[in-house]
């Protein structure tokens, strides 16, 4: 048995990466399709759908601000981890830089949505 | 067998390291009929055409797994795989990828078999019985637990599909980690938590980007990519629960 | 002195030598739309947190065709990201047993799948629901 | 390496040397698929399986050795499921036995039909937890050294790089398996070249009942792939080209819906192997158009599920290699050669004449397999016999001092010049492969499965001649890293040793006995000259020296050897008499 292996910190990335896969397989097309498509061009869903009131009701109620956060912050810990081990694979030897910008954004992202939803008020 | 043979061209990945600064393709022509692998082709390029083309081979059965290589790009067994399948095109046979080439078609498995001596591949009893005791008792459940992880013939044809193992050598690598989840998976064993620190270890299943090409590969249906992405999931709860428990903190 | 001299291959360009993994590639830049799309709505979150002129003015940069163009281009990426997601699974799940027998590979691929359209439809309705 | 695994567990302190010419995952005991005798069942006796052994080897077993065997077999089998082996189970969570040819109750312990791959394996990884055994993978043994009558090393060719090791040791375990690729069409690996009896030939010690070569009845033609035996215990039918069931004609019947022990398909190997010859006299064999004449291994009534749960690698195996589906179409066979009975005559405590110098597996002839191997009694042989050199050698070496080591380096140093100068003399013409075709031809026309003296003369007339043209070959490959054109032909060289003693004891024993069928005057057992062992000695430069040993005989005295329904008449006949 080899002795002196270092414990991999992955599990803490490879699992926020694990729930934002999951999370954008499952809604992340309908999202895109809500927000960037149907709404926009006034397709299917009711006129108003996305007005002020109705989306900072939504950003006020204690589920739609955790689905919010959970959305946007689990996307970018996933496509973060994703590019990281990407840059890797494709020989670009990704430094601290690399693993700095692709994390760090995720993170700057989080800490970010959650002030503005916390700035929202419940 | 029928006498107008007809011939297929073969390209092979030479490579002496005696004489060559690096390696080259080389195209012979060789007769075939259907019944022939890929390895009888290239038995009979060393036996009529260059005798020191240098290949692994023995049971011709797809058993033994020393037979892995390249061809046309995808690693396979040459013993199961045959020329007429390729025929008219040219077929081409390389080393396996990601392993340095020692000559021709032989790779370097060293590090390989270093791999599977670390992940200590035998059963370290959860309970001791004596012989006189006769076996353990294994219900199907149990038995199925573990057996399909149990085929894996060494190959290390995943290894040659693996893009992670080529980034990283240090990787321990699909098979390694089939055959020791085959052994937590043992009813009969007991050692899975000694066996974490090197799943959780930089040199562990967190290289693997769950490619997938492994399995796809597996001329034995392990599924190690299986083994690999459940250990993932084993070693994720083992590093939370590791600041949960009253001893905290991890090794 | 032995006179081995493995040659280690270089790995430079893997991933365009076979389909396979030129696709592998393909299904790991969705990820690149998925960030992108996140940032999108960041956006429209912070300008939410800015009041109301501000959230309008966003909704309206949502009309402009650019953005339709990409966000067409988010669906279609992610989308695809959504069934590759799926084909994948079987491979990183303990094996499922049902009866005895255990769940093959492409029953748990076609139930995440069919989870994913649920989950759509669910959240449309819910949508329905709340913009009414 | 159950050797191994004794020494180090009889005493840590000792150091082992385990080498192989491959990773010892490859070695051929990978392919054995039908599994190991070891008695299981409540209904099932130790004299049950040692009168099956007795009579299958037609009485040329040594009878304390195999009374030792079988009484050990199911310890052994246990032991290895202690160590992890992943052996077939019942319902209730037991080890499952299968029915296997001339057993006369199911007692073949099997792991799927990959037996041989699952017990190496279990060896292979438990090996790895004794620190005591250190490998030497890929590391080809040239010859053994000797000294004052004892054998004290061996010299070694590490393949990556061709350079020679000595090693020096207070006793040598040869296991090194068999030698039938001499033959032509045979179930065996590559490796399989017979270099440990060769080497214990070279020192001296003889080679035991060579001329006994088991073909296995079902294998694959041309390439020789073998069909395990468990196709037939499962209930798979031998047909001929009228779809008849032609094993009856040949003292194995009546006719069996079910797999009955020893009748029908489950006759013994030479049996039915005689039974195909006779069948291809007649002309009723197949004439396939590429494979030639085969007869048809039925296996479609078994059922899909069936077979794909009891035989799944056959299944593959017909399906990649021969493009057909066993569930709808019948498998062409016919049989190959597949196991050597002989080898390095060892006591039943697996010592050899030469001291310090022990043999087991199938390199080595203990005593236990007579004229005629019975099916899966040879995996168990290994772990049996493994464990016994093991401990032996182990008690050896801890008797016996250290040898002179600079005498000893100066004979490596004469071996290793031997075996360069193979490579390293000029002007040789022939080349390897041709003188192997040769061999492996007139093997197959001299020594198949029935014999008589003109074709023996010949092939003993023509390994004579390869010998000499052997002297003048020519080495293509002069390199040293991975140089497999010289190994092929070290294993060349030791491979002519071999056939000659197979040639030679074979038109010696003018008598019909097992594997060992004549057609010329001596189609009958003949108990008062040739209830004997025979010996092979080398003879420098010359044709092998045949003596004769005699068989120790304790509580079974030779019988007619009958299977089917008269087989089941003398059983009872026997039981009457021992009361
Ligand atoms: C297809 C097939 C199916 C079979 N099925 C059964 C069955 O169902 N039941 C049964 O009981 N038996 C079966 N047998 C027979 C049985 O498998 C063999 O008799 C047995 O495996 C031989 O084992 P071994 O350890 O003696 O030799 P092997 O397993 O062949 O091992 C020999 C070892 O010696 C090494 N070696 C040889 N020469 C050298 C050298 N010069 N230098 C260094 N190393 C060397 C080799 O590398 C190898 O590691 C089967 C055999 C075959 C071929
Ligand atoms: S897991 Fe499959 S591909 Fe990998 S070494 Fe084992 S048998 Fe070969
Ligand atoms: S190919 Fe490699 S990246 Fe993982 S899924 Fe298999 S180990
Ligand atoms: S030669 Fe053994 S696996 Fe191909």
């Amino acid at each position: 048995m080899k002795s002196g292996l270092k414990r991999s910190n992955a599990p803490i990335f490879w699992s926020l990466f694990g729930a934002g896969g999951m999370l954008s397989a499952l809604f992340g097309p309908v999202l895109v399709f809500i927000t960037g498509i149907a709404v926009p061009l006034g397709l299917l869903l009711p006129a108003g759908t996305m007005s002020y009131p109705k989306m900072l009701a939504f950003a006020q109620n204690f589920i739609g601000k955790g689905f919010i956060f959970a959305v946007i912050a689990l996307f970018l810990w996933f496509a973060a981890h994703r590019i990281y081990h990407s840059l890797h694979e494709i020989g670009i030897h990704p430094g601290l830089l690399a693993k700095l910008l692709c994390y760090g954004s995720a993170f700057a992202a989080t800490l970010i949505s959650a002030y503005v939803l916390l700035g929202l008020g419940f | 067998m029928s006498d107008t043979k007809k011939i297929i061209e073969i390209e092979v990945l030479r490579y002496q390291p005696e004489s060559d600064t690096e390696p080259h393709l080389e195209v012979y022509k060789v007769p075939f009929s259907d019944d022939m692998s890929v390895l009888q082709g290239v038995q009979y390029i060393k036996d009529n055409f260059d005798g020191s083309l240098t290949f692994r081979w023995s049971c011709r059965m797809a058993i033994c797994g020393s037979c892995g290589m390249m061809i046309n790009g995808i690693p396979k067994l040459s013993c199961e795989t045959f020329l007429r399948d390729y025929y008219p095109n040219r077929v081409r046979v390389e080393a396996m990828a990601h392993f340095p080439i020692e000559k021709d078609l032989v790779v370097d498995l060293s590090g390989f078999i270093g791999k599977l001596e670390s992940i200590q591949p035998y059963i370290i009893p959860r309970e001791a019985r004596s012989l006189e005791q006769g076996e353990y008792i294994q219900s199907p459940e149990q038995f199925n637990a573990y057996i399909q992880f149990t085929s894996c013939i060494n190959c290390t044809l995943c290894y040659a599909a693996c893009p992670q193992f080529g980034l990283n050598p240090d990787f321990i690598g699909p098979a390694a980690i089939a055959l020791l989840h085959r052994y937590n998976m043992d009813s009969r064993d007991g050692a899975a938590e000694q066996r974490m620190e090197l799943v959780a270890s930089e040199e562990g299943v967190f290289n693997c980007s769950a490619v997938g090409y492994c399995s796809e590969v597996c001329p034995k249906h392990v599924d190690p990519a299986n083994a690999v992405n459940i250990n993932k999931t084993n070693a994720a709860k083992d590093y939370f629960l590791r600041f949960l428990s009253p001893k905290g903190g991890s090794k | 002195m032995s006179k081995r001299r493995p040659y280690v291959r270089s790995m430079d360009g893997w991933w365009k030598k076979n389909p396979f993994f030129v696709e592998y590639m393909i299904h790991e830049s969705t990820a690149l739309f998925v960030a992108a799309y996140a940032f999108v709505l960041l956006v429209g979150l912070i300008r939410l947190g800015q009041g109301e002129a501000a959230w309008n003015g966003w909704l309206e940069a949502m009309k402009s065709p650019l953005s339709l163009v990409f966000h067409l281009a988010f669906l279609v990426a992610i989308a695809y990201h959504t069934y590759s997601w799926f084909v994948i699974m079987p491979k990183t799940l303990p094996p499922i047993i049902v009866g005895g027998k255990r769940v093959g590979p492409a029953a748990i691929t076609g139930g995440g799948l069919l989870a994913a359209v649920v989950a759509s439809i669910a959240m449309l309705a819910l949508v329905w629901r709340i913009a009414l | 390496m159950r050797a191994a695994i004794a020494v180090a567990e009889a005493d840590p302190s000792l150091k082992v040397a385990l080498i192989s010419k491959v990773y010892p995952m490859r070695s051929h005991t990978v392919a054995a698929e039908g599994g190991a005798a070891g008695v299981k069942k409540p209904t099932d006796s130790l004299e049950y399986h040692f009168h099956d052994t007795v009579g299958g080897g037609d009485w040329l077993c040594e009878q304390d050795v195999v009374e030792y065997f079988v009484s050990q077999a199911p310890v052994e089998l246990t032991q290895l499921e202690h160590w992890g082996c992943p052996w077939s189970r019942t319902a209730d969570g037991h080890v499952n036995v299968r029915a296997f040819g001339g057993m006369k109750i199911e007692r073949t312990w099997f792991a799927a039909d990959k037996s041989g791959f699952h017990i190496l394996h279990t060896l292979f990884q438990t090996s790895m937890k004794y620190p005591s055994i250190k490998r030497f993978d890929e590391h080809f043994c040239v010859d053994l050294l000797a000294e004052d009558g004892r054998c004290q090393g061996a010299v070694v060719i590490e393949m990556g790089t061709g350079e020679f090791t000595m090693i020096e040791a207070r006793s040598v375990i040869i296991a090194t398996g068999g030698a039938g690729r001499v033959f032509r069409e045979s179930t065996l690996g590559g490796i399989v070249t017979g270099d440990g009896m060769a080497m214990a030939y070279r020192h001296g010690v003889a080679l035991r009942d060579m001329e006994f070569v088991q073909y296995h009845p079902t294998c694959m033609p041309v390439t020789g792939l073998l069909f395990t035996e468990a196709c037939r215990g499962e209930g798979g039918y031998l047909v001929n080209k009228d779809g008849y069931r032609y094993l009856q004609d040949y003292g194995l019947g009546p006719l069996q819906d079910k797999p009955k022990n020893k009748y029908m398909e489950l006759g013994p190997r030479d049996r039915l192997s005689q039974a195909f010859f006779f069948e291809q006299q007649k002309g009723r064999t197949i004439q396939h158009p590429t494979l030639g004449a085969v007869v048809h291994l039925d296996l479609r009534h078994l059922g899909e599920a069936y077979l794909h749960e009891r035989l799944p690698l056959i299944y593959e195996m017909a399906e990649t290699f021969m493009g057909l589906d066993p569930a709808k179409d019948p498998i062409p066979v016919r049989p190959a050669v597949h196991y050597t009975m002989g080898g390095i005559r060892v006591d039943g405590r697996c010592a050899a004449s030469l001291k310090g110098l022990y043999a087991a597996g199938e390199c080595a002839s203990v005593g236990i397999h007579g004229a005629n191997r019975l099916g899966s009694n040879s995996l168990t042989e290994l772990l049996v016999f493994g464990k016994v050199a093991g401990v032996e050698a182990a008690r050896n070496a801890k008797s016996s001092s250290a040898g002179n080591s600079a005498s000893l380096l100066k004979q490596a140093q004469a071996v290793e010049q031997r075996v360069m100068s193979l490579k390293t003399k000029p002007g040789g013409s022939e080349k390897i492969s041709v003188l192997r075709k040769e061999m492996v031809q007139s093997m197959e026309e001299g020594c198949g499965i029935f014999r008589v003296e003109k074709t023996m003369r010949a092939t003993c007339e023509k390994l004579s001649e390869l010998r000499e043209r052997f002297k003048n070959i020519n080495i293509e490959d002069k390199t040293s890293v991975w140089n497999t054109d010289w190994l092929t032909a070290i294993e060349l060289d030791y491979q002519l040793d071999v056939a000659q003693t197979m040639a030679h004891s074979a038109i010696n024993r003018k008598e019909s006995r097992g594997a060992h069928q004549r057609l010329d005057g001596f189609e009958q057992r003949d108990d008062v000259n040739f209830l004997k062992h025979s010996e092979a000695y080398y003879v420098a430069g010359g044709i092998p020296r045949i003596a004769y040993g005699d068989v120790k005989i304790t509580k079974s005295q030779p019988a007619a050897r009958v299977y089917g329904a008269a087989g089941e008449k003398a059983d009872q006949e026997r039981k009457g008499s021992h009361v």
